[in-house]
């Protein structure tokens, strides 16, 4: 599938990929960051966590260029991206997965699959008005990448239903699936496995792993379980009211008395 | 259920399609009129006299006269909304009923006119658009199918200068003066603007021209305009309800209403009646009289009302558009007896009527005979002349019925013509149409 | 028991995506188009003249708003305007252009088109839903305002119309007066056909997609990489250009002359409308089906009583016709909001199973 | 260049010089402008209740004048007539939600509004069915004459400003009424969620019926208002167009939107069409309100009142 580098299993961290400086985002008087940084290598499992309204989806949000921070930097593969749109994230390399399913309901799984393609597709308008010769060719060959990832997920019997009719579970897998049809650098997860049930969720860590592990992605995730989160990060970066609180290996953040506080409730929740 | 229900109707719908497309009825001895009326929509206040005065006349001509020298007057209405989709359905409708087809069509629509002249030709059916459509149809050598008369917009519009210029005095007085032209902004509207600049050019007064839009509820502003041009006159090119808030908004910022003349579609019964006592004074063009008094109506009442005059009344019996539905009917089925008179006494093709129309020749004798004595002029139409630039007169609103308010003016033939002939052969050009010798 | 598919397996790719899957769909298709093409051997003038071509320009500018509305969710209220555009270019270009193919005029007015409805679908960046709908508005009342009062536009002729001259196709005359109903419908049909092939293609590949995927959630659709003001400006010339070549086939082939007030927003803009929320949004088939209702429920309304025998006035029957017509809208609506495509889906269900129950 | 300075400078010199004019047009437009408001918050009224663009808000100001002076045409006075055009217009609020809103809750937006353009055709046809087609005067002893003030340099008129003065009060009415009382406050709360309003207890059904009864008499008022100055015919029908850029100027769920947005548009086209008409040629009214409508949406989506959108994901 992806042409990135192959890596190994017992994964190979590479260099920074993504760097974000102090970043502060507000909306009106709201503070959503304040002054976060932190940097992700290639190829690593890196985990954003906290409790509700830290400011989790903001940084996403912030990293793919739906929103654009007031101050401080990003830096994504050496280029300046804090100021950049979001298709132009999409462009660069970076797909991503939403809290609430932000699928296209109108369409089949197999198409909202087909869209994540859409980027790597350059036939015209002409050629496409026609369905014939190098459009039809171009199509058969994304169609094909695209039952790869539909095999990769095992969705193969919804490939034709509208997605607006499947259950969460699989609504999910299939924006997961449209994420992956882009062959990513970076994959930016905001909950994947919110509202999931254990199965459900076995899988989708199966899934993530995979994807990490077989083509080497980068991926940021948001997560609350914070049993999948040790298991599956390399490392952790805690947001509290829009700071950061701390930063490091799984094992590292859990034993930080800032995290400890923030989770147990001493300052809110 | 729901479902098979659907399926149902949907096949009945089919099949009834199917049927009503094969049925033809086919009798001796008819001419079949067809009507393309609106009574219902926004025009529809003016479409209904109408579309009355024409079944009125025809049912007359059978009631009274036994038809058109024996020969059975039928009619059939279809209506248009005033909508130029609507009017092909209803042309293509119509245009085969009746042992001979339909003997020629009065559109009622400047936009319906327009879309039927380049067909008329085509199919030989003549097209009788009186006091509108297609000004330079009245170059009968270039536009063969298309009749006129007694009066295009442009001979109107000259003939209200003419007025205009006795009012002030002469000519010579109308240097200077100011004029105003409060058009309806659509083709028909602005039919008569190149013609006022001409006028303009050569008596030296000012013209504004002033465009309304569709539908012309709201002309505040074009009334304030007005009022800090502070015209001398008007002249009114409007439409439905563009008419009445037109005569309310000149009540409203004190406008003379005897300085205020509408053209002969801005001054009917419906146009001045809303406006209540604002409205008395008003004038405009006519080439017909008004009023039910004539010998017509008498036996309009007498033969289609059983001397009933309120139901008559109601049924719009000599208000202004009423007339002109009688006037238009009778020039329709006086052409067709012109052409009896050479193709014998039956039923007749658009074909024949069409010489009919191009012979017509209505005499001051015909019309007292016909009961129109007073009501409309003489006319004579020629091969070259489809139009004749029959005298308009202007008449005054008092508030309760319609009189005339001046002599009979004729039209400036010296200067209207030229272009009538100009844009004709325009559109000769444009068409790849040879004007016909008519010498 | 006919309809069924059992034993057509697809083995490739290119054979699932086909447009027409089933063998019995493509049969039917082709036998409907071999009937369309029959039509003017039975049909008589009226039918041609006044029913079938306007139909047929109209299913085309049904294609082109769903198209827009459809397939990319831009809601828009132009469509009259962009068919003006069509039309008034074609008028332009064959009167001035000595010798131009009246289908290289009609394709070329259809890119005029395109331009006015770039221009016009600008705003749709930050404007959405029935604000944007309002909004297009600005363009019917603007550009018909302006074919109206800037004299170029209809060769400063005194009557303010525009008539189609006379062009030939292949030997044979296709507009103009003298164009026989015949020639001119099987232009329109060749044109719908096509077109509607076109559009399919379109919306089933990456650019329909994208379209979906803007209407289904944009912000979504953004960060895959839709680009948003592309997309949507794509929709708005593709969808024009289809208004505009049916603008154009209007006056060339159906009407013949006419002023701006046939592309008016009851005339035009709202019909197409209607046409596709009753055919079925995201549908091209849906687009001809629901023009097919819209133009033909009222000539049958209007038919229907004299071909039973009943002598009612012509304007109390208008005002039934209203009537029904609203009264059949609206039941449409409740039994099935989302058209007849979706009819025309469920009645193949049934079909496939017919006549076991499951 | 002589065509730029005749719509970019010519103009404003003009407003310069001849004030009074510019006063005039403005009183005008103002007047014109509070009609306009009143159509439009029939439309406001609808859309917030129902989530419905109503189209047929056009329809049922004709087919409410209509009734009413059908009514008056067959020797009612004109209170009685009054009286039984209201009741009309709340048995069409009972038919609507019983036929037609019942089964279509929870549709999509569009649906909604090709729904009422069937109800348009049903009310134009049924108005005319029973009333004709003719051009009807309306007679509600509105005084109408032309007054000067500011010494004669500035002329109105009796009825003009009476007309306002009526569209005006009923507007404040109505804001009050959204405002103040617990039916408006329960209006509210439907329009911001239908769920959240039903678990409190407000049933939709009545919510429906009285705001689509307010709507029918909002209509009612303006078609006596309209209907008196141009005659009662189908016309009326068209002056919905008129509140259209209305809407996007003030949203589409703004009651102070749709006064203000109203006031704007009806100054803004009239000065346009006073200053800037006679240079591009006039009757340039309908589509500069339009255009305003959308130069102003671009540079603020949300309209007048509404408050900026922050889209989240």
């Amino acid at each position: 599938m992806p042409d990135g580098p192959q890596t190994p299993t017992g994964r190979v961290i590479g260099d920074v990929i993504m760097k974000v400086e102090n970043v502060s985002l507000s909306f009106g008087g709201v503070r959503a960051l304040d002054n976060v940084s932190f940097d992700v290598r290639e190829h690593e499992i890196l985990a954003i966590i906290g409790p509700n309204g830290a400011g989790k989806s903001s940084m996403l949000n912030c990293i793919n260029g739906f929103y654009h921070p007031q101050e401080g930097a990003i830096t994504y593969k050496g280029k300046r991206r804090d100021t950049a749109k979001p298709y132009e994230a999409a462009e660069e390399g970076i797909a991503r997965t939403f809290q609430n399913i932000a699928l296209f309901k109108g369409m089949s799984t197999l198409d909202n699959i087909m869209t994540g393609r859409g980027l790597k597709m350059k036939r015209n308008l002409f050629w496409q008005a026609l369905y014939y010769g190098p459009a039809l060719k171009e199509e058969l060959e994304h169609r094909a990448k695209a039952e790869e990832v539909i095999d990769f997920l095992e969705i193969e019997a919804i490939r034709k239903t509208p997605v607006g009719r499947l259950p969460y579970g699989l609504q999910k897998r299939v924006e997961l699936g449209r994420a992956l049809a882009a062959e990513p650098d970076l994959l930016l997860l905001d909950e994947p496995m919110a509202g999931m049930n254990h199965e459900e969720k076995e899988d989708m860590v199966r899934y993530i792993l995979d994807v990490n592990d077989e083509y080497g992605t980068t991926i940021v995730l948001i997560e609350h379980d914070m049993s999948v989160v040790m298991d599956i990060s390399d490392r952790v970066v805690v947001l509290d009211y829009g700071k950061k609180l701390a930063a490091g290996t799984p094992d590292e953040v859990k034993r930080n008395q800032d995290v400890i506080d923030a989770y147990l409730g001493v300052s809110h929740d | 259920m729901k479902f098979r229900k659907l399926v149902l109707a949907t096949a009945a719908t089919v099949v009834g399609l199917g049927t009503f497309a094969a049925a033809e009825i086919a009798k001796a001895d008819e001419q079949f009129f067809p009507m393309l009326v609106y009574r219902t929509g926004a025009y529809a206040p003016s479409g209904i006299p109408v579309a009355n005065g024409f079944r009125d006349y025809y049912t007359l001509l059978n009631k009274r006269d036994g038809g058109i020298n024996g020969v059975t007057v039928t009619f059939e209405e279809c209506e248009t909304q005033y909508k130029t989709n609507l009017g092909v359905e209803c042309y293509e409708k119509l245009k085969g009923n009746g042992p001979t087809g339909a003997s020629l069509f009065n559109p009622y629509s400047t936009g319906i006119t327009y879309q039927l002249i380049p067909k008329a030709s085509v199919d030989k059916i003549p097209i009788l658009s009186m006091g509108y459509g297609r000004t330079s149809a009245a170059d009968g050598r270039v536009f063969e199918w298309v009749f006129n008369p007694p009066a295009t917009y442009w001979s109107q519009a000259s003939a209200v200068i003419k007025y205009f210029s006795r009012r002030a005095g002469g000519y010579d007085k109308l240097a200077g003066k100011k004029i105003v032209h409060l058009h309806h902004n659509s083709a028909y509207g602005k039919e008569a603007n190149p013609t006022l600049e001409v006028l303009a050019k050569r008596y030296g007064f000012k013209l504004t021209l002033v465009p309304v839009d569709h539908p012309g509820q709201e002309q505040a502003s074009q009334w304030r305009q007005i009022r800090r041009i502070k015209p001398d006159f008007i002249f009114m090119s409007g439409w439905g309800v563009m008419n009445q808030v037109a005569i309310k908004e000149a009540g409203n910022i004190r406008y003379p209403m005897d300085q205020f003349v509408g053209n002969w579609w801005s001054g009917s019964d419906a146009d001045v009646v809303p406006a209540g006592d604002g409205a008395k004074g008003y004038l405009s063009t006519t080439f017909h009289g008004a009023g039910s008094d004539f010998g017509v109506h008498a036996d309009i009442i007498k033969h289609i009302y059983g001397g009933d005059a309120a139901a008559a009344k109601e049924n719009k019996v000599g208000e202004v558009l009423y007339n002109r539905g009688v006037v238009n009917a009778m020039f329709a089925t006086e052409a067709v007896r012109t052409a009896q008179a050479k193709f014998g006494n039956k039923s007749l093709t658009g074909e024949q009527v069409r010489w009919g129309l191009e012979n017509l020749n209505i005499t001051q004798e015909t019309l007292d005979k016909l009961g129109f004595k007073g009501m409309v002029s003489p006319l004579k139409i020629t091969c070259e002349d489809h139009e004749t630039m029959g005298p308009v007169i202007i008449q005054k609103w008092d508030g309760a019925k319609w009189s005339y308010a001046s002599e009979w003016l004729t039209p400036m033939r010296d200067i209207v013509r030229p272009l009538v002939e100009a844009d004709a052969a325009a559109y000769a050009k444009e068409n790849n149409i040879t004007p016909r010798n008519c010498n | 028991m006919f309809y069924r598919e059992a034993g057509q397996f697809k083995t490739t790719y290119q054979d699932d995506q086909a447009v027409f899957p089933v063998l019995q769909d493509k049969a039917a298709v082709f036998l409907l188009i071999l009937v369309a093409y029959a039509v003017p051997f039975v049909a008589d003038e009226y039918w041609l003249q006044a029913i079938f071509i306007q139909f047929l320009v109209f299913a085309l500018m049904a294609i082109g708003l769903n198209i827009l509305m459809g397939y990319a969710g831009q809601v828009s209220l132009g469509t009259g305007a962009f068919a003006a555009v069509g039309a008034y270019a074609c008028y332009k270009l064959t009167t001035n252009i000595e010798g131009m193919n009246i289908i290289v005029a009609i394709l070329l007015s259809g890119g005029c088109a395109a331009a006015v409805g770039v221009v016009f679908g600008l705003p749709s960046l930050r404007i959405k839903g029935f604000y944007l709908a309002v909004a297009t508005l600005a363009a019917q009342f603007f550009i018909l305002w302006l074919f109206n009062k800037v004299g170029w536009f209809y060769n400063n002729n005194p009557s303010g119309t525009i008539t189609a001259p006379p062009r030939e196709l292949f030997g044979v005359l296709i507009t103009g007066p003298s164009a026989s109903p015949e020639a001119r419908y099987i232009v329109c049909l060749t044109f719908l056909i096509v077109f509607a092939w076109f559009a399919k293609n379109l919306v089933r590949g990456r650019i329909g997609r994208n379209w979906m995927a803007i209407r289904d959630m944009d912000i979504a659709a953004e960060i895959i990489g839709i680009r948003p003001l592309q997309t949507k400006l794509l929709a708005f010339a593709i969808s024009s250009f289809y208004c505009g070549v049916a603008g154009a086939l209007m006056i060339f082939c159906w009407l013949g002359s006419a002023e701006t007030e046939a592309f008016d927003l009851v005339n035009v803009s709202f019909r197409v409308l209607f046409m596709i929320i009753i055919g079925g949004l995201g549908s091209i088939g849906g687009s001809i089906m629901g023009a097919a209702f819209i133009i033909l429920v009222p000539i049958f309304l209007t038919n229907f009583p004299p071909m039973v025998g009943l002598d009612i006035s012509t304007a109390l029957q208008k005002h039934l016709e209203e009537i029904i017509f609203g009264v059949m809208i609206v039941f449409f609506l409740i039994v099935e909001p989302e058209g007849f495509a979706r009819l025309w889906q469920i009645l193949r269900e049934k079909l496939r199973k017919w006549p076991f129950p499951y | 260049m002589e065509f730029l300075e005749s719509i970019l400078v010519t103009p404003f010199i003009e407003i310069w010089e001849s004030p009074y004019y510019f006063i005039e047009l403005v009183l005008v437009g103002l007047s014109t402008g509070v009609l306009y408001s009143l159509v439009a918050l029939g439309f406001v009224l609808i859309f917030k209740a129902s989530g419905m663009f109503n189209f047929a808000q056009g329809a049922m100001v004709l087919f409410a004048a209509l009734t009413l002076v059908g009514l008056m045409e067959h020797g009612l006075p004109l209170w009685a007539a009054l009286i039984l055009s209201v009741a009309t217009m709340v048995g069409l609020a009972f038919l609507v939600e019983r036929f037609m809103l019942r089964h279509l809750v929870n549709q999509e937006g569009l649906i909604l509004f090709m729904a009422t353009i069937g109800l348009n055709f049903i009310l134009e046809g049924t108005g005319q069915l029973m009333w004709g087609s003719d051009v009807k005067r309306l007679e509600i002893g509105i005084p109408d004459q032309p007054f000067d003030i500011l010494g004669g340099k500035v002329l109105l008129n009796t009825f003009d400003v009476t007309a306002a003065f009526i569209g005006a009060l009923l507007v404040i009415t109505l804001a009050v009424f959204f405002q103040k009382t617990p039916m408006g406050r329960a209006l509210r709360a439907v329009a911001d969620d239908h769920q959240a309003a039903l678990s409190v207890g407000i049933p939709l059904k009545t919510i429906w019926i009285a705001v689509w009864t307010i709507a029918g008499i909002v209509a009612l008022v303006a078609g006596i208002v309209w209907g008196a100055k141009s005659g009662v015919q189908f016309s009326l029908s068209l002056i919905a167009l008129k509140a259209l850029p209305v809407l996007i100027l003030g949203g589409f769920t703004s009651v102070p939107g749709a006064i203000v947005g109203g006031l704007i548009i009806g100054v803004g086209e009239k000065v346009a069409e006073g200053f800037w008409g006679p240079a591009l040629g006039g009757a340039i009214e309908n589509w500069f309100a339009y255009m305003l409508a959308l130069a102003f949406l671009v540079f603020r989506p949300q309209g007048l009142f509404g408050e900026k959108i922050i889209e989240r994901v």
